[in-house]
């Protein structure tokens, strides 16, 4: 059951030191006004949750660029420069993590699951300060769910019930970062009646958002 | 009204506007005829979909494709939406589920639950009560108060558990018991019904709650 | 890139003493005819993969009838005596699996994942002879992957890449199904060329399909 | 020819009709331009989606949702297939990718791979590179065989390790060396280059192939 809200009111969402997961790749597939709004209320000490820091133009780059994260769980930071350069400072602190492990990692705090046993990272830093369990003769590493406070989705279109659909590589983490926060936002280009978007279409299932908002 | 139709009503009350619960088999399952007008509640199907509608009215109508849990022919309401078993299961695990409301065997004074093992006879399985119990936000059990006399709510459960410290309320024919960190706590009473008779009828220690009431269906 | 080949050739890639995933929920989105010939072959010592052993007459219950399973790997048999009949004799082994922990490890299967955490079944009988594994002071039981030899998938359409439709309550467990087995092999009520499926349609992704059978 | 364009022809040799294959940045990207013909090669794009296809010819035709993992225009052939995150990555770590095609800082004699952190620099992350070499059939380094004349190919990586016994392949403009259970096999050299001059370029031990060819691109 999704309640349609202004831009304004998504933003009063998002309070100072809480986590937000932002879906997208390069931008792609990040609610991008709901972002700008973000910069211009200017929220502070956030935790992000993200495929990479984007670019200081695009996408969680704008929040990056702002100085709105006190940390960032991402795999990778090699396109926004200022993500380093706050690093080097010591303002911002970063957690990589291998992409396809994070993104079980966000998959399995949305599901339920206390962690998933991956191959990636067995044998190299990556494994600093995890257990490594062997199950049948084979390493993984033990990896733990990751959940925010809220999710910042990008939706092609919406129906008044939170059923959610996306368009090409928009797709990405969306579904997964649907699941796994207290508060689900989505912002669609097209919000349509309940009863408009046929049941076997639906990517993301309304059960998991809580807020639509036109852009 | 029979001892169903008033475990069912009551059970019915508990869901707010925007609700989404699974219905186990059995009682369970006619709670969804009750839900108070002005409360929009919707059902999830293990088998992977929400917003379960009636019964298609006549054969005509029917989906083959369109089942429910226990294979029943049904519909979707507007607002709907299909998804793989694996999803269908991390809304249940991951706590998107607003309450279950399943039968039981025993329950016992901490909460836990036994429902999936028959003593003395070989189960049939476990389906997908164990991720219910494990996942709902609130699991309510709607059962009679004693199978044949013999009481269901115990000090400690005896038969094989579907899941440990899980139970949060039980509807009975006759009482509504509350689990709370304490222990079981008598909430109400169904009409016509004594403390006396649910003390008898209960194997556990119930606390009776400062402002214990009659059950309203 | 699926290769589209009779019933007869589907049955022939299923050998005696293979693991078989069978998808489906009480028959719906079962390719119900290859199970028919299936059984008309007659192929012995299976062990069986699926949400249940459905009924008698529906599904992979026809399997069961039929004695064709050593073993069969499942969350519930209650509608289906032939089941318990046969496990009494000792002629038929069964795995019991809460439903949502077989799809996690059907999922896990597919998508190399060495097992994942669930608190399902933590202090019952399902927890015997598994690792209850605490993360961050929650318990949780270590459920190892599942693959098999072949998965038996239903879709209402399909094209000749591989891609997958399927309709209403037949998906299941079907697309995590798809990604767990050696060979994969779909029966659709229609098969159409490749392109005529748009990419953001597809259900299973054609890369996880080896074999389509028009039924 | 220059040496990229080397590289990336003797690597396209390396598909079967029919493979799904993940390219990594740099010389990697390159290996799609030169994939023989009559051999149809399908490629995997991290963000989501298979069957990546040519850059759009001019703006107009850009969707901007369709970009690949590197953030550039692309296209999708008939065929392909979007899906989420998850199911890329599990598409990735489940072995469904026949081959990934990677640079490479260090390679050693037990196929352990370093590519993601560059000495005496602060990374700049991931990716997702562990995954693919922990997942694909087979890993293939498609690189110079030496950095400025500093041997890539060495006895043990000194740097951060992407993954541990993973390599199966290596082709450099140099040649073309397997990692075996037994260490490093020279299978074959580029044309006019000898032997004696991979073994300079090259800080491992080499076993020298009984069938020593001369590549052909």
């Amino acid at each position: 059951m999704a309640k349609v809200i202004s831009m304004a009111e998504a933003v009063d969402l998002i309070q100072d030191g809480m986590s937000i997961m932002v879906a997208g790749f390069w931008g792609v597939g990040t609610p991008e006004k709901l972002i700008d709004a973000l910069v211009a209320k200017g929220t502070k000490n956030l935790t992000g949750i993200a495929i990479s820091t984007a670019l200081g133009e695009k996408g969680i780059g704008k929040l990056v660029k702002n100085r709105q994260f006190k940390k960032v769980i991402v795999s990778y930071i090699g396109r926004n420069p200022a993500t380093m350069q706050q690093y080097e400072e010591g303002t911002l602190e970063i957690e990589f993590v291998p992409q396809g492990t994070l993104a079980e990692r966000i998959r399995a705090g949305g599901f339920g699951l206390g962690g998933i046993l991956t191959p990636t990272g067995v044998g190299t830093e990556i494994e600093q300060g995890k257990q490594r369990i062997t199950v049948d003769g084979c390493d993984y590493l033990l990896e733990k769910p990751l959940r925010a406070d809220v999710a910042l989705l990008k939706a092609a279109k919406a129906d008044l019930s939170g059923n959610l659909i996306y368009r090409r590589a928009a797709r990405n983490t969306n579904p997964i970062m649907a699941a796994a926060a207290k508060v689900t936002i989505a912002v669609a280009d097209e919000i349509v009646a309940t009863g408009m978007i046929d049941p076997d279409d639906v990517m993301t299932p309304g059960i998991f958002v809580d807020y639509l908002v036109q852009g | 009204m029979d001892y169903k139709e008033l475990i069912a009503r009551r059970v019915a009350q508990e869901f707010k506007d925007g609700d989404f619960v699974n219905l186990g088999i059995g009682i369970p399952t006619l709670v969804g005829n009750y839900i108070p007008a002005g409360v929009r509640v919707f059902f999830h199907s293990e088998n992977g979909f929400t917003h379960i509608g009636p019964m298609p009215k006549n054969e005509d109508e029917r989906d083959p494709e369109l089942i429910n849990a226990s294979d029943q022919h049904v519909t979707i309401l507007p607002g709907g939406a299909f998804f793989d078993s694996a999803v269908s299961f991390g809304i249940i695990r991951g706590g998107h589920l607003d309450a279950t409301v399943l039968g039981a065997l025993e329950v016992d004074e901490e909460g836990n639950l036994a429902n999936w093992k028959i003593p003395g006879k070989k189960t049939v399985g476990i389906g997908g009560g164990m991720d219910l119990v494990a996942g709902a936000k609130r699991v309510i059990i709607a059962m009679e108060h004693t199978s044949k006399g013999v009481p269901k709510i115990v000090k400690k459960c005896q038969i094989p558990l579907t899941g440990v410290r899980c139970v949060d309320l039980i509807v009975t024919e006759l009482a509504v018991i509350e689990i709370t960190g304490r222990g079981l706590m008598l909430k109400e009473v169904a009409p016509g019904v004594t403390v006396d008779r649910v003390l008898a009828a209960t194997d556990a220690r119930l606390e009776i709650a400062p402002d214990l009431k009659t059950m309203t269906v």
